[in-house]
């Protein structure tokens, strides 16, 4: 679409101002981190990968992944469904509170399971009894990812839902088919694209984590330090290129999600064009 | 199968979509709801699907072959829906679009692979779209949708076929091929089928019976020909096709409107009320010179040849507009251009005592 | 829209399944933050908050998000009525990289700047012979949090400005506005609910965000010190009630956006509504 | 102001929308672009507006009264344009809507506040919405957005007024209203009106000459009448309306069509060619003799009576399917009901020579 009613210096300079801010904030650092995780050379870079703590941050760091972003898919679909499909009491502040881990800083995100779960925490003496740990453990990990991570499946999810609305899944209970088998052959083909990229961007978000993770883990080596964590004690102990040899692991997950997430746009944008019908409006 | 509701009211966020609505449509018949949008003929037809519920009232029924439906579920009911904008399930063929129905029915009611194969070649046949089983809805045309979205609907052998503006979303041309076809269609498989629609020649062309709603509530029900020629009141008469509408009072057993002077009908109607005189533009007479008939004079405005009949638009002296449609053969001798003076009378007419205001 | 098609049972779970997850993993540590500040006192809440070092960290937050939101404002429309508008090589690219902030951790943010501007980075040398000075000082905690904030606005934008169409920008080039006045007159007012919520949120992350500030910052007392790196300071000293202190100031400042976001999202799917044309199927 | 178009060629990844397409519209007349959706009427429309460039070629030319407007901005071409969606500003009332043309005028040419406000109170009352000027577009009804789209248009005093499928998104009934509005309104003002219709209908009610378009080209350029009654392939004649085609071949003088045997007409067809006889449906007779016209042997299948005239489908031996349209009063001795066997022929018909099939 290029329109004759905007003059073409506008055009030139709108894109040229996008692309080069683009460029200048986000490509050339990306390329910075690589530069700097081999510049002590290829040996360096593998050793540092190999060092014992650093497996352990990124066997932990897999960990949560993989208890986090099933769980936030779950509860993901299951709120996203709930609010494209149901007008009920509380729905719009469902909707607002699904973007508070977006709203709220993420130091404060982790003091506030301190304050639950910590020792002199709410349900601190609780747990001590039963002599479980959840700050500075595992599971603190865990609980401040899955908080943080939250709002990325549901929000892919609820405008595509909202704007592809219910017909489908009417023509389907019609035709006989039951709630459950309408959601997993129409509901959910229609939206997997979308679904995926939420998945994956929530995925990189989990394993990127650091501000609730810091204040929760307790920064423990080798037992509950994730790879952001493991990163920042590297560069604060000037251990530069091993610090960066890890963020060069980080970069990488980015790097990956947005190849994967280029594929699922177009693949979103390819299903909003096949559901439209043919309006006369169309036509070129 | 026959449909019968009963006191179905529904009102959406305070306002009422449907108002009191009782109808029955015998098993067989191919039954048109027409009128303007927001008059709730949508939501009498998803009302029957079960796909709403009517508000909660003793007396609301909704009834297939005289039993009460209300407990079963929308895909207990047996319908066949089609819905305005195909709602084809997009990640789905053609052919697996037309088989869904059948794969999930029930294990011991599903057909076998073979059957349902079979199944949908028929389909596919019947809709003319035999090669295309395998394209997907986004490559095919707004007609071919709808068709295949017809066929799905078939393919669960439904009793009553239920279809929301089943053209509304197609181009005049292709509109009015899908329609004959419908008509064919139901006259070979003679299924009850109810049709919504908001275009009257889509109604008086293809139903056997058609429901005019307004405002919530059923204004008339009958055959294309009473409903066209015997409206019950004017918000009928006008909505189904172009009318010439004249104001007139009962004087000693006439009905008289300006020139014109007409027999009142044998429903003795008071003298001194006031009632509507209906004329369809065929039934309005034009002459150059005047005559018993053709009393009233008036002027040419505008005339249109370019249909099966020619069109003739006129203005009273009292700044009325009318229409006539004359034969061109009738047409021919008269001659008629823009601005002649001609006199104009009901060769027919039809008349409406009621308060309704157009 | 109650839909007669789905049993009663489903719709409740998921309802209360939603809320319930909702409740507990997001509205009831809000709660603990503010019990946890107002512990000791209101007094003790209230001279937490008058120490120097917490007014240097309130006073720097400010500034930087009085410098990063009208920066991303404009890089924000601007890249998002770029890609909304126009059709040019490199268009999906720029789509794809604006959401890199979100696919990369906040630590790789931060140590990519190090990489850049610090001592030993590319820029360094010449930076500390100009006698400027990026990392450890307020350019850098500037810059880190412009880039990890980048695509709230553009995010919101796009895909309204895309759903809205050019029509309406189209009339008004037809009518003889040029394109400063039809951007100012048409475009601007049609996405301002829109673009409130883009702004909010990306202030309220430009306030809270700390992984990446952290890595660049130095956590200089009463220098370089944001909010969230003064909560962790605190924190870490044990000074638990005036950390809670602190954190209840960005927590209030999320519940804030939020309210604003439920009044600005009201507004969105209101002027969606009022610009749908009347079809026949929007009949009920 | 005319308008003239020559030689544009439009491709939007790698499909032509537009071939080497010229035509012509003289000062003052109100012209439709008519053709099926995907024929490239809109976008010629939004080329001649400056919405659209046309592919580069240097015999292609956009004139308005013989001056070349290539480097003239879409701002500055003196177009009005109405959208198929109205395009209205939504976040502006009625008033503002209207305003907006002349507020972003040039300081110098810009009216001044009170003329602005006289100007749009007149196009307000033009419109008969003069007591809506506050509402939203949102608050009206699409008609009225329509009318007010227009109002916008008109208010910046164009030269042409261009009219993109106007009342595409309109109720029928809604639709025929607005209609004969718009042709009340353009014999007003006179203005070059151009408008894009895919609905024949509208095309020849409201046009004072037609550009029958197809596959970005186009077919045939004409009155309403010569298009309808005269058209220059089957495209157009098939496009317009109901026709019954029957295929014949030149015999000794004559057009032969199976038991039909017609004169040929003057531009003599060559022994042995075929030709494509298109008979209305109003010309179609029928007749329960057969006699020299009407000798084809038919079957009545559907007699539909709900409209100005009375709708007869047959179907021949050889199982074509034929229309016939016949005044109530042709109809009435008749008494044709479905199954009657009866004879039909061509009381007028119009013969092609071309190669094109439906």
């Amino acid at each position: 679409m290029k329109r004759a009613g905007d003059p073409l210096w506008l055009r030139v300079l709108l894109i040229a101002v996008s692309t080069a801010f683009l460029g200048l904030f986000v490509l050339l650092p990306l390329i910075a981190v690589f530069a700097g995780a081999l510049r002590d050379g290829l040996g360096v870079y593998l050793r540092a990968l190999a060092e014992p703590e650093a497996w352990s941050a990124i066997k932990l760091t897999l960990l949560v992944a993989a208890i986090v972003v099933p769980a936030n898919v779950f509860f993901g679909l299951a709120a996203a469904w709930t609010i494209a499909r149901f007008r009920f009491v509380g729905r719009s502040l469902l909707t607002t509170l699904i973007d508070l881990p977006f709203a709220v800083s993420p130091v404060v995100s982790g003091l506030i399971y301190v304050l639950m779960f910590g020792l002199h925490g709410w349900f601190g003496p609780w747990l001590s009894a039963h002599n479980l740990k959840v700050i500075f453990a595992v599971p603190g990990v865990v609980l401040a990812t899955l908080f943080v991570t939250f709002p990325f499946v549901a929000r892919e999810l609820i405008p595509l839902m909202e704007e592809q609305g219910s017909e489908e899944e009417e023509a389907a209970l019609v035709l006989g088919a039951g709630g459950l088998r309408t959601f997993w052959s129409i509901t959910l083909p229609n939206v997997r694209w979308a679904l995926l990229y939420g998945v994956i961007l929530c995925n990189a978000r989990a394993m990127g984590e650091f501000g609730a993770v810091s204040v929760v883990s307790g920064h423990i080596r080798g037992r509950t330090n994730t790879l952001p964590l493991q990163v920042e004690i590297l560069y604060n102990e000037y251990q530069f290129a091993a610090a960066f040899a890890l963020a060069s692991l980080l970069s990488l997950l980015a790097l990956v999600t947005l190849v994967i997430k280029r594929l699922a746009e177009r693949k979103v944008a390819r299903e909003k064009r096949a559901g439209l019908s043919l309006e006369p409006s169309l036509e070129h | 199968m026959s449909i019968e509701v009963r006191h179905i009211t529904k009102t959406f966020n305070q306002h009422q979509a449907l108002r009191d609505v009782s109808l029955a449509v015998p098993n067989g018949e191919l039954v048109a709801l027409l009128g303007p949008s927001g008059c709730g003929k949508t939501t009498l037809l998803r009302i029957i699907a079960g796909l709403e519920e009517p508000d909660a009232d003793d007396s609301a029924r909704v009834l297939f072959d005289g039993q009460d439906v209300a407990e079963r579920g929308v895909g207990q009911r047996r319908v066949g829906f089609v819905f305005q904008h195909y709602a084809l399930f997009r990640h789905m063929n053609v052919f697996d679009n037309i088989a869904f129905g059948m794969r999930v029915k029930p294990w011991r009611q599903r057909p076998r692979r073979g059957q349902i194969r079979d199944k949908v070649t028929h389909l596919l046949e019947l809709i003319q779209m035999a090669d295309l089983g395998r394209r997907f809805p986004s490559q095919l045309s707004g007609g071919q949708r709808q068709r295949v979205a017809l066929a799905r609907a078939l393919a669960v052998e439904p009793k009553v076929l239920l279809l929301d503006e089943p053209f509304g979303a197609l181009d005049a041309k292709v509109r009015a091929d899908l329609r004959s076809w419908l008509r064919r269609l139901h006259d070979e498989l003679h299924m009850t089928s109810l049709f919504v629609t908001h275009d009257q020649e889509e109604a008086l062309e293809v139903a056997d019976r058609i429901v005019v709603m307004n405002d919530g509530q059923v204004e008339q029900v009958g055959t294309p020909d009473q409903v066209f020629h015997q409206p019950t009141n004017t918000f009928v008469a006008d909505f189904l096709g172009k009318v010439n509408l004249f104001h007139a009072r009962v004087e000693q057993g006439k009905l008289v409107a300006g020139a014109l002077v007409m027999d009142a009908p044998a429903s003795g109607a008071a003298e001194g009320q006031a009632a509507q005189v209906l004329v369809r533009p065929h039934d309005l007479l034009v002459a150059r010179v005047a005559d018993d008939t053709a009393a009233l004079p008036a002027k040419v405005t505008r005339v249109i040849s370019t249909s099966s009949v020619v069109r003739v638009d006129l203005v009273t002296t009292d700044g009325q507009t009318l229409q006539a449609d004359l034969a061109h053969e009738a047409f021919a001798p008269l001659a008629l251009s823009v601005g002649d003076a001609v006199f104009v009378g009901p060769r027919r007419s039809h008349v409406v005592v009621d308060d309704y205001v157009i």
